[in-house]
């Protein structure tokens, strides 16, 4: 149980960082919620067909911004404090899923002001009971993007182009979680099955998350 | 370095083979002399797919037994993947432009993902460039080279998980919906990209080892680090 | 003496600098080891090896009973500490705090905190920010998360600098403890008089070790 | 002239930090594309309007690097390297402008690798002599990002340890940019002027100048 | 003696916390003042203030004739140097880079570089990163900052931890030289021995400044 003990404090300890810094709050909501109005406006007010990529421009936003969210936790993550953990007998595999806890949790958070944004501009026609799968595919989205960060995080601890690295290499993994965020969505207006893409979600996820487990032990060497 | 010359003459040999079958062979009904390009564009990605589970296998290698080869072997396959994967995108390309009338189209996923997993494998050659250590280059790819694989099956699965214009797998466990004549040169031309390849990697890995040979010894430390000049402080 | 930690011929290259280059050394139970040497000698790799945190890329080495190349090291690191020249406190969290994350997370009492911070004299001045605190006061949390976690091995890096003269008295004391209770401590300094507890000091240069009078 | 040598100087070392990365070429405008990639995966297979979104994606993502200017901004300035320049005696405006001048280069650098992959990609219907404005529009909508990017990453890191909603102000100072860029565009398609547009864009660029120069010293002590 | 800086009953208050309460010194040319105290008791903070980087909430203050609460420090700035216990250095540059860029952007001859390199003892690793320096090494390039930016006022905080023995004589020849021109330095450490060229040594306790024998 040490796994466990471990993963839920070290997600506790950067929530409270968070919450005391707050650059998710300061600067990627605001510029994400612009980032939405811009469409409406590139598009000319006259297009009636923007309610209808609402959904779309939600999961892509949503993605590239959300993919910055998880990166920041992986910036803070200094030599010296990547040192201490490891003194202190931290599993690297814990640290891994503390750092995907804590990070699913602000991208979540992201992901409900973005919404929240989405809705009131786009005001986009959406079928009946589309709060579950909405939800159920954006918890799911969520929790792999912050994966896919922390481990490109941890590939590129160290390097001097960092961020821009790591977005490059988050970028086209997170494809599989745009394809089964939005088809979620599509699903339900089409009267389909969702299963096939909540599943596609949940593989991801599970792969991700195996793979962080497991190659956790030698990304924790990789910035040395 | 002979290793590298005999694959090569065999790789002449194979698909000088290939390409008179697939000059010779029954074209399709429907697409005419255009199908011809299967032979190219098939093998390419198969070949691009090998590659890239390549490097997998030999970063997980590296991963385990920690030794310079390994490292070697998966820049070598992720480029030479990245190069088929080029060639099968441009015949696609090429293709469309011939039976669709268009050389891209979006509402294609098996486009998309190709396009991604292209990118991908860029973005892995980037990284290696984007550390000076060959160890922690050797670590970092290692990893990413292992994640990255998983945009294979993606890839190859994506239609069917979507209506695409491009089509479903024609070979599959439950028979092939390809003319016999069809199949058989593109079998041939699988072995010869197959040959094609394993040349490419041969070559590469004798510049990999061409450039290790010239790479500048290292000095130690401390040996610039002196002690101060004192009776210098006024001259500055 | 059972051996806490050695090396043989380890040499480590980082970038295209060749920093260790061949280091043999032995530590012992209840041995207090200093290291001397000029400025970029490699002093502070070589505490980073015998920390296990830098695998050596040639020769052999344990510590702790795990073999320098194996996976074993992972399970003694949280036998072994380290004090380094820039403290390591999460700014954002106030000292207590830092040391209750340290306590929580390697699974130590966290009942320790409070005397720890006694111990080291910043009851008082527990609530500050790693940000709002004072050099000084960052190397006395550390040396509390020190005391807090009891390691076998105690790896010091110029840990002396920035404590004022009452709080240097901390660094014997920490590693009279740890000798007594069976590790060992390596002490890495510039000035002599702080190598006085060593029982052997050793001098760094052209990456190799040699034992000084 | 103190203040052009420093700002030049400061921007010559942000840029040589950048080149060594090689992110602009190697980096950066794979990333661009990739990023165009996503929108059409999220918009799924109906879609039919791809050439339609082309250029409000391509201001969406213009700004989202606008967001990672802010962020790396907040990040790369220490405390400690705050101190140094101002005991170099760099003038914090002349700090100011140097960022921009930097920032504004790469974005812009961006923004063209962008503009040419989204042409490619998304093969828009734009009217004939687009090229002109689009530069026009690009150039200046670039300067503005960066100069708000270097605002924000300035207030927060300058704030940091006060809980402020100041840094929220600033994104929505991207509003007139993304307006003016787009509608430039639209501009043309509608046959009307443009003028208005370009002159919101410069208006913007210069507000935020003068901000950026007449903030510097009091943000440079509130960081204190 | 021309008063390079003073202070007259500065208090300074970060967070909740006062940190210095009515400090009064004088600083003139050709004085070398020596601070000591114990950890947390305000060093850090009196040395900043006299840098003008931290403004006093009380009291009043000038810095080379710059009023502290006025805007005309910014323009005295570039004549003030501070040694912090964290070197400052951009870790992306080569040692030589950075203090290319230092002496650009202050608008210094860049001839100096070379030979303050040479004088701190870097030539040979003039190319080598800021993070693929060692902590002493990163010191030095700091003292060959201050060799070329030629201060007038000179605060070191404990700049003598991390350097080695024979770099340590840097400080005192840094000191002499901007003495010798007609400046001054403050120094900040916990060893009486380092000390020893102070003229005037004053003891920080509970926020004021006491002169010590
Ligand atoms: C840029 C455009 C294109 C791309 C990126 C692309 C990509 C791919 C990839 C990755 C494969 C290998 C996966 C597999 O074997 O299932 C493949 C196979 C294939 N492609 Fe394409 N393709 C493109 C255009 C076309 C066109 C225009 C045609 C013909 C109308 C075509 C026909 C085929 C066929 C027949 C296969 C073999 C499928 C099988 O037998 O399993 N492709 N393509
Ligand atoms: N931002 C802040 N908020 C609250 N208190 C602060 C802040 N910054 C510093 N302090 C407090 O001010 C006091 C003086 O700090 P300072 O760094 O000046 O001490 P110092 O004498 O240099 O100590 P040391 O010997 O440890 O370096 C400390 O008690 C510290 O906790
Ligand atoms: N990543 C790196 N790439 C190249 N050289 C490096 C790297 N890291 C450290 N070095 C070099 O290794 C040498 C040893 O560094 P180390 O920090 O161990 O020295 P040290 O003995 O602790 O010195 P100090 O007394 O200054 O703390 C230095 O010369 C340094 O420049
Ligand atoms: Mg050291
Ligand atoms: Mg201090």
């Amino acid at each position: 149980m040490t796994f466990w003990k471990q993963a839920i404090e070290i997600a506790r300890v950067d929530l409270s960082v968070e919450r005391r810094t707050g650059d998710v709050f300061r600067i990627v909501i605001p510029f994400s919620v612009i980032a939405l109005l811009v469409f409406p406006l590139a598009l000319g007010v006259d297009l009636s067909g923007i309610s209808l990529i609402g959904p779309a421009v939600y999961w892509a936003l949503g993605i590239l911004f959300g993919m910055q969210v998880a990166l920041r936790q992986a910036a803070a993550d200094t030599p010296e404090r990547r040192d201490l953990y490891s003194l202190l007998g931290v599993d690297p595999a814990a640290k891994f899923a503390g750092r995907a806890i804590s990070g699913s949790l602000l991208t979540l958070g992201f992901f409900s002001a973005l919404l929240v944004a989405m809705l009131i501009l786009y005001n986009p026609r959406l079928s009946n009971g589309w709060v579950g799968p909405a939800i159920a595919s954006t918890v799911l989205a969520a929790i792999g993007l912050t994966e896919l960060g922390t481990l490109a995080g941890e590939v590129t601890a160290g390097l001097r182009s960092r961020t821009s690295l790591a977005s490059l290499i988050v970028a086209p993994l997170a494809i599989p979680l745009v394809i089964g965020g939005s088809q979620t969505l599509e699903a339900i207006t089409r009267k389909a099955s969702i299963l096939p893409w909540i599943l596609l979600l949940l593989a991801t996820d599970l792969a991700l998350a195996v793979a962080g487990v497991g190659l956790a032990r030698p990304l924790e060497e990789t910035s040395r | 370095m002979t290793r590298t010359r005999i694959l090569f003459a065999l790789a002449g040999i194979a698909v000088a083979a290939g390409l008179w079958l697939a000059f010779t062979s029954p074209t399709d009904v429907v697409q005419g002399e255009f199908s011809r390009i299967i032979n190219v564009h098939v093998p390419s990605m198969w070949v691009a797919f090998m590659a890239f589970g390549l490097t997998a296998a030999s970063s997980i290698a590296w991963l385990l037994r920690k030794t310079a080869r390994w490292d070697r072997l998966a820049e070598a396959s992720a480029e030479v993947g990245v190069l088929f994967t080029a060639v099968g995108l441009f015949t696609g390309m090429a293709w469309g432009q011939a039976v669709w009338g268009r050389a891209w189209d979006w509402s294609d996923v098996r486009l998309a993902t190709t396009a991604v997993m292209f990118f991908v494998y860029i973005g892995y050659l980037a990284l290696r460039r984007a550390t000076p250590d060959p160890y922690a280059r050797a670590r970092r790819s290692a990893i990413l080279g292992a994640i990255a694989v998983i945009q294979v099956p993606l890839v190859y699965f994506s239609v069917n998980l979507f209506r695409t214009l491009h089509q479903t797998q024609s070979i599959r466990p439950d028979g092939s919906t390809m003319p016999t004549e069809m199949l058989i040169a593109m079998g041939v031309n699988v072995i010869a990209f197959t040959v094609l390849f394993a040349a490419l990697i041969a070559a590469r890995l004798d510049v990999a080892k061409a450039e290790l040979a010239v790479a500048p010894a290292p000095v130690q430390a401390d040996q610039g680090i002196t002690p101060p000049r004192l009776s210098e402080v006024e001259d500055v | 003496m059972t051996s806490l930690a050695s090396l043989a011929h380890v040499g480590v290259t980082l970038g295209e600098s060749r920093v260790l280059n061949g280091v043999t050394i032995a530590v012992s139970a209840g041995q207090v080891v200093g290291v001397a040497g000029s400025n970029g000698s490699g002093k502070t790799t070589l505490l980073r090896v015998l920390a296990t945190l830098l695998r050596p890329r040639t020769g052999e080495g344990q510590v702790l009973g795990a073999d320098l190349g194996s996976n074993d090291v992972f399970g003694i690191r949280s036998q072994i500490a380290m004090i380094s020249h820039v403290p390591a406190v999460i700014p954002e969290l106030t000292l207590e705090e830092n040391l209750v994350h340290a306590a929580r997370v390697s699974g130590h009492d966290m009942d320790r905190v409070a005397t720890a911070l006694r111990v080291v004299g910043l009851e008082g001045v527990m609530g500050r920010r790693g940000s709002a605190s004072s050099f000084g006061m960052l190397r006395r949390a550390e040396i509390a998360r020190l005391l807090i976690t009891r390691p076998k091995l105690v790896l010091l890096d110029e840990a002396f600098s920035g404590l004022d003269s009452d709080a240097q008295a901390l660094i014997d004391a920490l590693i009279d403890r740890t000798v007594n209770a069976g590790g060992a401590a390596v002490v890495v300094s510039h000035d002599r008089a702080q190598l006085r507890r060593a029982t052997t000091v050793f001098a760094l240069s052209a990456g190799t070790l040699e034992e000084m009078a």
